[in-house]
């Protein structure tokens, strides 16, 4: 039964949930003494006050660009990948892997195989939960949590051990050939003599990131790769009548997750301005990925929408903490409040609203 | 009027579950020490006016009278404290648990379980001996048969000391002999003075039965008479609210080539249980076949193997080509490519996406066709819409919107969707399971008139129906399902009810003969 | 603007390095009366966000404590020449940083002779943080100094783990000490940061001997802490903001020379070090200064003479 | 291996254990209500923050104690509210409720203490000590010398803090509710079949949400073990993952109380073992037999069944055998001698190997290779009569 118009599920009801969410974290800044009206300027100001913060913000956004594809692509299916921070963990050292091994001519091969080994670490990483749960019905949500542990271990493990440079006290991968280095926006925006972006480290992965967007609109919406991960979503059984191998769809959907999680390694580890691997590199991307996801109702517009509204989020945060005694953590509450109020907490928000319009009658007519 | 109060009265109830109006303004009475009858068709309301009663949902307006005094029953407490006791459509019962645990249930006597167990096992063996409803209180839920978690429930009521017993279908998941065992205690429990309300779509239950009966159409109750003054027919026009056509129309069948033939077919589950045992059978082209059946006795895995998506040993012949039964193209594409198509039993579970719009469903499961690919890449949704918006048109498909989600339509129309869908694809094979479950009496004629069409035109048609009147009005030949056998075959011509009945509940050829 | 600092993962109330640090700045601050910029890090990602934040916003000269920061902080000197950055426990070759190393094996190895000294089980123990050849460092130093004063001694050595958390695991710290106490050892010392806290308390707990580091622990448990092996990180800290933009840049070596290193006494631990004890370090630490007595940098070739990892 | 290091590894194991034992049976009652619960970390790392600091200000640790488990019961209830109210999703609400709990734990710790998201540490008698028993040594060093049944008595049975005890008594005291009271079998019903309870007579909203409060209790005493009891105060997400390996214990236990307790002193085990052991050294010939072993029964089994299974486990089969032959050859040229003489040769395995032990070991247990686990039917659908 539809109860209300669409845009009212698209638009209203995520508005209604973050509203809700940014009142309960003024609640949060109050109880630790700190104005909410100063702090969100803070914030603000800290998101997009200067040409650096700004482009710090995007630089984030396609981290979230990438991780919240994942999530939603996974979503369709109706798999909660909670693992994109293990397979961001493995991009990264599929990345670092394939740019220290081969002296890449020019950063456009650099990024293509950079990219690429990125995708295949980050779907590999994924292929055993997957497996697991396709085969064996082991429930996704706990195996990609389990692989999240594992994929740090192992990370540390490559960092201390096989990738780091004689002498090299910090648990990190030596830097990376300068031939291999991706421009960064400020060097495209210098051509046109602006300094847009300062020197923050957003870079052409962003693009990628857009790129990224189209393709998983066009494989769900216009493939029947798609048409069979949604309808597999939505109905298990159906999509057996149908013949839609359920193994296989949810191999292959978990596979393409992983590929976009892991792919976000070509922004955090090839396209910072030293580019190297370093411990935790995912910082945390793989679960905003789920708030983004969720608050982007796993559509690619919603996605970028949620990414960019996350990046300020997650700069913004790190600006306050500089200047003011609050934690930087103060983030990952709002984070907690934003999934809590778009995902678990969704029918609080829909339902009323659900009554008023169908009290209003501005319902879609329902015959019998 | 009599003076004793109405056991139960239910005056003004009306209920509604989102936009739809599940129950309009009802009232009822009945009078204790009678069975009362309540029929209606699929959707009519019944369950949900139960439901109300026994405090599972709770009505949007009216009263409830029990014995006379008004009760307020916001919960099933309520009810069982009033004496109510329910056996549902779905039997509500913990499937682990053994038969025991669940009738104690909610009815225990302490905090503590022990003396509560002790003393619900004494209990039932008196009343298993008082109704003959014999069960080992030990026995695990799910391993006894539907007929004993029947029992259960019906105990898990009489523990409760239920004065009025509620029964929803009953007799859908039974045999014949256990109907008739059932309806012995019924009157059993009728003559001690319990009042017992019997829903059923089974005209000549009603009429072996109640005393009075009620009739329900789309949410309202249309009429309540007693029993004695009335006949099925009559019943049968209240309840679709005019004449009905218990025959379908068509000519004679011309059969042809054998197009389908199953050959010694097994399934046995993953719980080791045999589902089909040794299934063999034939389907012209140009005739419908129909299986009768009690469900439950192996159609739905016949309909599964056949339609590509269980696996099964033996041998399927199409065309006098042999189908892979377990390997690799032993799944619906392979199938639908080989020239099957299939109207599957469950449309919300299997048939259709509920969230996928009319046009996407049109293209389930037949999305790997050329004609809906714009190029190897993607799909043309423009050409999957206009398919849609024609196939809508020609099977009256209301609304004709195909960018409606299938939840939206009624049942009807969504079984016009999953008919359109398959039989447009003019399949060599057409695969029919219930196809008029919960569809509305028009919907049902149209229907049965697309399927003798399909016939008409040189088809092979395999029809599963736990409907004897539907098998019996569409079939050219009829073969009797029971515990994953084919007891036999029939000519619609040369049999009767009463004939299929016993066979459907396991009585063999040779016996009936 | 004023001055900034930028600590490292284990954060700023650590206990040790960090914290010490962290003195540093408060007493400069105390001291001026003026304001200070600091920033915790929560992830190796942040790093180079962090030294650039405070570049742009004009701190000078910015602070910044621990290895890990030289290679962000090579990536960003150049951008801003005008600012002095000072980088703690790790030499980069800029124009405009000043790099402080420490020879913590010096100060390590005294206190490794009073451990040696104070031991009656003739086995003492060592655990590590993280295995990076900076703790490896203290370790030797440490095994140097028991073997100076006691050739025939046992020196057990653990490191917690490879990751940066191993500097912040109290429980497993614990753990380590109670096993080293069951293979004899009755002088424990910690280079472990946050995860020293767990190894001083099961000590305490156990009834043996403690040996703190960075900053002075010895009031932690009283009477039971040996003695601290001082970093004079804070000291670094301090001279570089006294300093302010002027800081001079350049190679910076503080040792037991210069007062970079040492050994804590107080009231805390006044019972414990007995006079002929005290001698014996005290004329270790001016051969020391003489140029007389090397002790072996684990670093300098990656081995070391008293100890097998 | 002496027998003193075994009772000590025992020791170590069953202190490892209780924190994971307690939120395993708070999974317990609230999964087998139908409530999954992936916040349970969250839970006890809340309460880790709240006794801690409560203790510190009140100075009484039952006070803190009691803190904790209030705090733990107010999320429980707010996951209750999002997945029994609500009807939301309870795995998105356990996230959600995870990450509140770490970030708001540091936020505010720092509002409090401004000592960069930790409580100071706590004085020993705002702490859970260990109790002596009586005539039992306190000491390792007087331990050690001892004899086994003494080191047995001292190490193992006595000097634990009370919340250890009190821990382990949940175990018969689950058991207990579950199978032998009223509330229990209610318990174990609506998880199962929550309209046979409603149609019952009982309300599942009620049942529910007690077990949930359950749930919140037992994450609270675990959280608080955490922070008083094991350590002095509180640190920033330290509950390490193991409200997570607690879920994967619950699992491996078939949602039974007494094989929770054998499947956390399992993970206990694993716990002690990375804590007490350095280096651990296997000979190359161990790790071969090991890998190239497991890699053969997975090969075996996949090639009885499709396609999928055979890329699958034979890549994985693959990249093992990669793994010890690399092992063999590394050796092998490292040490300048012969493959053979390799064979015997100790290496050591990497930490963050041991450390992923337990991970590792849940995905095995979830692949079902240790046993099929049948979670109870209606766990994670909320209970929805009316659409
Ligand atoms: N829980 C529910 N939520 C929403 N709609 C419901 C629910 N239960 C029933 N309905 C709707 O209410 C109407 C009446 O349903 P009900 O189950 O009472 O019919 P019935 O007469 O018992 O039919 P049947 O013979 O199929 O059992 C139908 O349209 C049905 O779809
Ligand atoms: N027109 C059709 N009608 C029915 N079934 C078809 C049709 N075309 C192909 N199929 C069946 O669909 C299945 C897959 O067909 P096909 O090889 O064309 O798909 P595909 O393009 O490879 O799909 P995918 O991209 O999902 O792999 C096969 O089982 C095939 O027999
Ligand atoms: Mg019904
Ligand atoms: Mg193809």
């Amino acid at each position: 039964m539809d109860k209300m118009p669409k845009w009212a599920d698209v638009v209203l009801v995520p508005v209604v949930s973050l509203l809700l969410a940014a009142i309960i974290s003024a609640i949060v800044f109050l109880a630790i003494g700190q104005n909410p009206w100063e702090a969100l300027k803070l914030m603000a100001y800290g998101a997009v006050g200067t040409s650096d913060f700004l482009g710090y913000t995007l630089f984030y956004a396609t981290n979230f660009i990438f991780t919240g594809l994942a999530v939603a692509v996974a979503f369709h299916a109706s798999l909660f990948n909670i693992g994109g921070e293990g397979q961001v963990l493995l991009g990264g050292l599929g990345a670092a892997i394939v740019v220290l091994l081969v002296p890449w001519p020019h950063w456009t091969l650099a990024l293509i195989a950079g990219g690429t080994a990125a995708a295949l670490f980050g779907a590999l990483w994924v292929v055993i939960p997957a497996y697991l749960q396709a085969r064996r019905g082991s429930h996704i949500v706990i195996t990609t949590i389990m692989f999240n542990f594992m994929a740090s271990g192992l990370l540390v493990y490559m960092l201390a051990g096989p990738l780091k440079p004689e002498g090299q006290q910090q648990v990190a991968s030596g830097l990376f050939p300068e031939a291999s280095k991706l421009p960064s926006l400020n060097d495209i925006a210098e051509m046109f003599g602006s300094d847009m972006f300062g020197r923050s480290p957003v870079n052409i992965s962003i693009f990628i990131a857009i790129l990224a967007c189209v393709a998983v609109w066009a494989l769900i919406w216009h493939t029947r790769l798609g048409y069979q991960i949604r309808a597999l979503g939505k109905s298990e059984s159906a999509a057996k009548y149908a013949g839609i191998s359920a193994v296989n769809i949810t191999m292959i959907t978990l596979l393409i997750s992983g590929a976009l999680a892991g792919m976000m390694a070509i922004n955090n580890t090839m396209g910072i301005n030293s580019p190297q691997l370093v411990d935790n590199a995912a910082g945390g991307a793989g679960f905003i990925g789920i708030a983004v996801a969720l608050m982007g109702r796993n559509h690619p517009v919603g996605i970028v929408i949620a990414a960019l509204l996350f990046g300020a989020l997650y700069q913004g945060g790190a600006e306050l903490a500089a200047a003011t005694d609050v934690q930087v953590q103060i983030v990952i509450v709002i984070q907690a409040l934003v999934i809590m109020f778009t995902g678990a907490l969704d029918e609080m928000v829909r339902s009323p609203i659900e009554k008023l319009f169908l009290r209003f009658g501005r319902g879609t007519a329902v015959e019998e | 009027m009599s003076e004793i109060a109405p056991a139960i009265e239910l005056v003004g109830i009306s209920k509604a579950f989102g936009p739809v109006q599940a129950n309009k303004d009802i009232s009822i009475r009945v009078m204790p020490g009678t069975i009362h009858g309540i029929i209606g068709e699929n959707g009519a309301g019944k369950s949900t006016l139960m439901s109300i009663l026994y405090g599972f949902y709770k009505a949007d307006a009216g009263e409830i009278f029990i014995s006379g005094q008004k009760t307020v029953i916001p919960d099933s407490q309520a009810a069982i404290a009033a004496g109510i006791g329910m056996v549902f459509q779905h039997f509500k019962l913990v499937q682990n648990f053994s038969v025991l645990e669940n009738v104690v249930l909610g009815a225990e006597d302490g905090a503590l379980l022990r003396p509560s167990l002790a003393k619900a096992r004494k209990q039932l063996k008196s009343l298993a001996e008082e109704y003959e409803l014999n069960v080992d209180p030990d026995a695990i839920i799910q391993d006894i048969g539907v007929g004993m978690q029947q029992r259960v429930e019906i105990l898990k009521a009489l523990y409760r000391q239920a004065d009025i017993l509620i029964l929803d279908e009953p007799t859908g998941v039974l045999t014949p002999a256990e109907a008739d065992q059932l309806f012995r205690i019924l009157g059993r429990l009728k003559e001690e003075g319990k009042t017992i309300i019997l829903i059923t779509h089974k005209l000549r239950e009603i009429m072996d039965i109640t005393d009075t009966v009620s009739v329900m159409r789309r949410g309202e109750m249309t009429s309540t008479v007693k029993t004695s003054e009335t006949n099925p027919a009559d019943l049968a026009e209240r309840m679709v609210g005019r004449k009905v056509l218990l025959r379908v129309d068509k000519v004679p069948a011309q059969p042809k080539d054998v197009i389908l033939e199953v050959k010694d077919l097994n399934i046995t589950d993953e719980k080791g249980v045999h589902r089909l045992k040794g299934v063999s059978f034939n389907v012209r082209a140009g005739e419908i076949l129909g299986i009768a059946g009690v469900s439950g006795n192996g159609q739905s895995e016949l309909l599964e193997v056949l339609g590509g998506y269980e696996k099964a040993t033996g041998e399927i012949l199409l065309n006098g080509e042999a189908i892979d039964l377990t390997g690799a193209f032993s799944d619906g594409q392979s199938r639908r490519a080989r020239g099957i198509a299939h109207v599957p039993e469950d449309r919300q579970h299997e048939g259709l996406i509920m969230d996928f719009t009319a046009a996407e469903n049109t293209a389930f499961g037949y999305h790997h066709d050329p004609k809906y690919q714009r190029n190897r890449l993607l799909m043309d949704n423009a050409a999957i819409m206009k398919d849609a918006q024609e196939k809508m048109d020609r099977f009256d498909v209301r609304p004709p919107n195909p960018m409606l989600a299938a939840k939206n339509f009624s049942g009807g129309n969504q079984q016009k969707v999953v008919v359109a869908r398959e039989i447009e694809r003019d399949p060599d094979l057409l695969l029919v399971g219930q196809p008029t479950r919960g569809v509305d009496i028009g919907a049902i004629e149209f229907i049965h008139q697309q399927i003798v069409a399909l016939r008409d035109a040189g088809k092979a048609i395999l029809l599963v129906s736990v409907e004897l009147d539907e098998i019996m009005g569409l079939s050219d030949r009829i073969a009797v399902m029971f515990d994953g056998q084919i007891m036999g075959e029939r000519l619609p011509a040369e049999t009767d009810e009463k004939e299929l009945g016993l066979m459907m509940a396991g009585v063999t050829d040779g016996e009936t003969a | 603007d004023g001055p900034a600092i930028i600590y490292d993962l284990g954060g700023k109330f650590d206990k040790s390095f960090n914290e010490s640090a962290f003195g540093g700045a408060q007493r400069w601050a105390e001291e001026t009366g003026e304001e200070f910029a600091e920033f915790e890090i929560t992830s190796d990602a942040q790093r180079e966000q962090a030294i650039r934040r405070f570049a742009e916003a004009g701190n000078n000269p910015i602070v910044m404590a621990g290895f890990s920061w030289a290679t962000p902080l090579s990536e960003a000197a150049g951008d801003y020449p005008d600012t002095k950055f000072v980088l703690i426990d790790m030499v980069v070759d800029a124009p405009n940083v000043r790099s402080v190393v420490f020879n913590e094996h010096e100060g390590s190895y005294l206190v490794g002779m009073m451990a040696a000294e104070a031991s009656e089980t003739d086995i003492v123990s060592f655990v590590g943080g993280m295995d990076i050849p900076l703790i490896r460092k203290f370790a030797c130093g440490y095994a140097q100094g028991v073997m100076a004063a006691n050739p025939d001694a046992t020196v057990i050595a653990n490191m917690t783990g490879t990751t940066p958390s191993a500097w912040n695991d109290p429980v497993k710290g614990s753990e380590l000490t109670l096993s080293q106490i069951s293979q004899g050892s009755d002088v424990v010392f910690a280079a472990a940061g946050g995860t020293g806290i767990g190894v001083l308390q099961t000590a305490a707990d156990e009834g043996i001997l403690s040996i703190g580091v960075d900053a002075n622990q010895n009031y932690l448990h009283p009477g039971q802490v040996l003695t601290s092996m001082l970093k004079r990180v804070d000291n670094a800290v301090y001279e570089s903001f006294v300093a302010g933009e002027g800081v001079e840049v350049g190679f910076n070596v503080m040792g037991v020379s210069n007062d970079g290193v040492g050994y804590a006494l107080d009231e805390h631990n006044a019972d414990l070090v007995s006079a002929e004890m005290q001698a014996m370090v005290d004329e270790a630490a001016a051969a020391m200064a003489s140029g007389e007595l090397m002790v072996h940098d684990y670093m300098s070739d990656e081995t070391c003479p008293a100890l097998e990892f | 291996m002496d027998f003193f290091t075994i009772v000590q590894l025992g020791d170590a194991s069953v202190r490892m254990a209780i924190p994971l034992l307690l939120a395993c049976l708070a999974g317990l009652f609230s999964e087998r209500a139908g409530i999954f619960d992936i916040g349970l970390e969250g839970k006890m790392l809340a309460a880790a923050f709240l006794s801690a600091a409560v203790s510190l200000a009140s100075g009484n640790v039952w006070v803190g104690l009691l803190a904790g488990i209030g705090i733990s019961i107010t999320l429980s209830i707010i996951h209750g509210l999002a997945s029994i109210t609500f009807r939301g999703n309870q795995l998105i609400s356990g996230v959600a409720i995870n990450f509140f709990a770490a970030g708001l734990t540091v936020v505010i710790a720092q509002g409090w203490f401004a000592q960069g998201g930790r409580t100071p540490s706590l004085p020993k008698d705002a702490r859970f000590n260990g109790l002596d028993f009586p005539g039992a040594l306190t000491r390792v060093r007087d331990k050690m010398q001892a004899s086994p049944g003494m080191q047995f008595y001292s190490e193992f049975v006595s000097g634990h803090s009370i919340l250890v005890y009190l821990g382990l008594l949940t175990v018969p005291l689950s058991w207990w509710i579950l199978y032998r009271t009223r509330f229990g079998l209610r318990l174990r019903a609506v998880g199962e079949a929550p309209e046979a309870v409603d149609t019952a007579g009982i309300s599942v909203v009620r049942l529910r949400y007690s077990a949930v409060i359950i749930a919140g209790i037992l994450c609270g005493i675990a959280g608080a073990y955490l922070s008083t009891a094991v350590q002095a105060g509180f640190t920033k997400d330290m509950t390490a993952n193991r409200g997570f390996i607690a879920l994967a214990a619950l699992i491996f236990a078939k949602w039974r109380p007494w094989y929770a307790l054998g499947a956390c002193l399992l993970f206990g085990l694993f716990f002690a073992i990375d804590n007490r052991f350095q280096n651990i050294q296997l000979q190359v010939i161990w790790i071969m037999v090991l890998l190239v072993g497991s890699a053969a029964v997975m090969t075996v089994y996949a090639l009885r069944r499709e396609k999928i299974d055979v890329l699958v486990l034979g890549g994985l089969s693959v990249v093992l055998a990669a793994i010890a032959l690399v092992t063999w050859f590394g050796t092998a040229s490292g040490e300048g001698i012969g493959m053979i003489a390799a064979l015997w040769e100790t290496v050591k395995v990497p930490s963050q190997l041991i450390q992923s032990l337990p991970y590792l070991f849940v995905v095995i247990v979830l692949a079902g290779f240790v046993g099929k686990a049948i979670p109870p039917r209606a766990g994670g659908q909320p209970y929805v009569k009316e659409r």
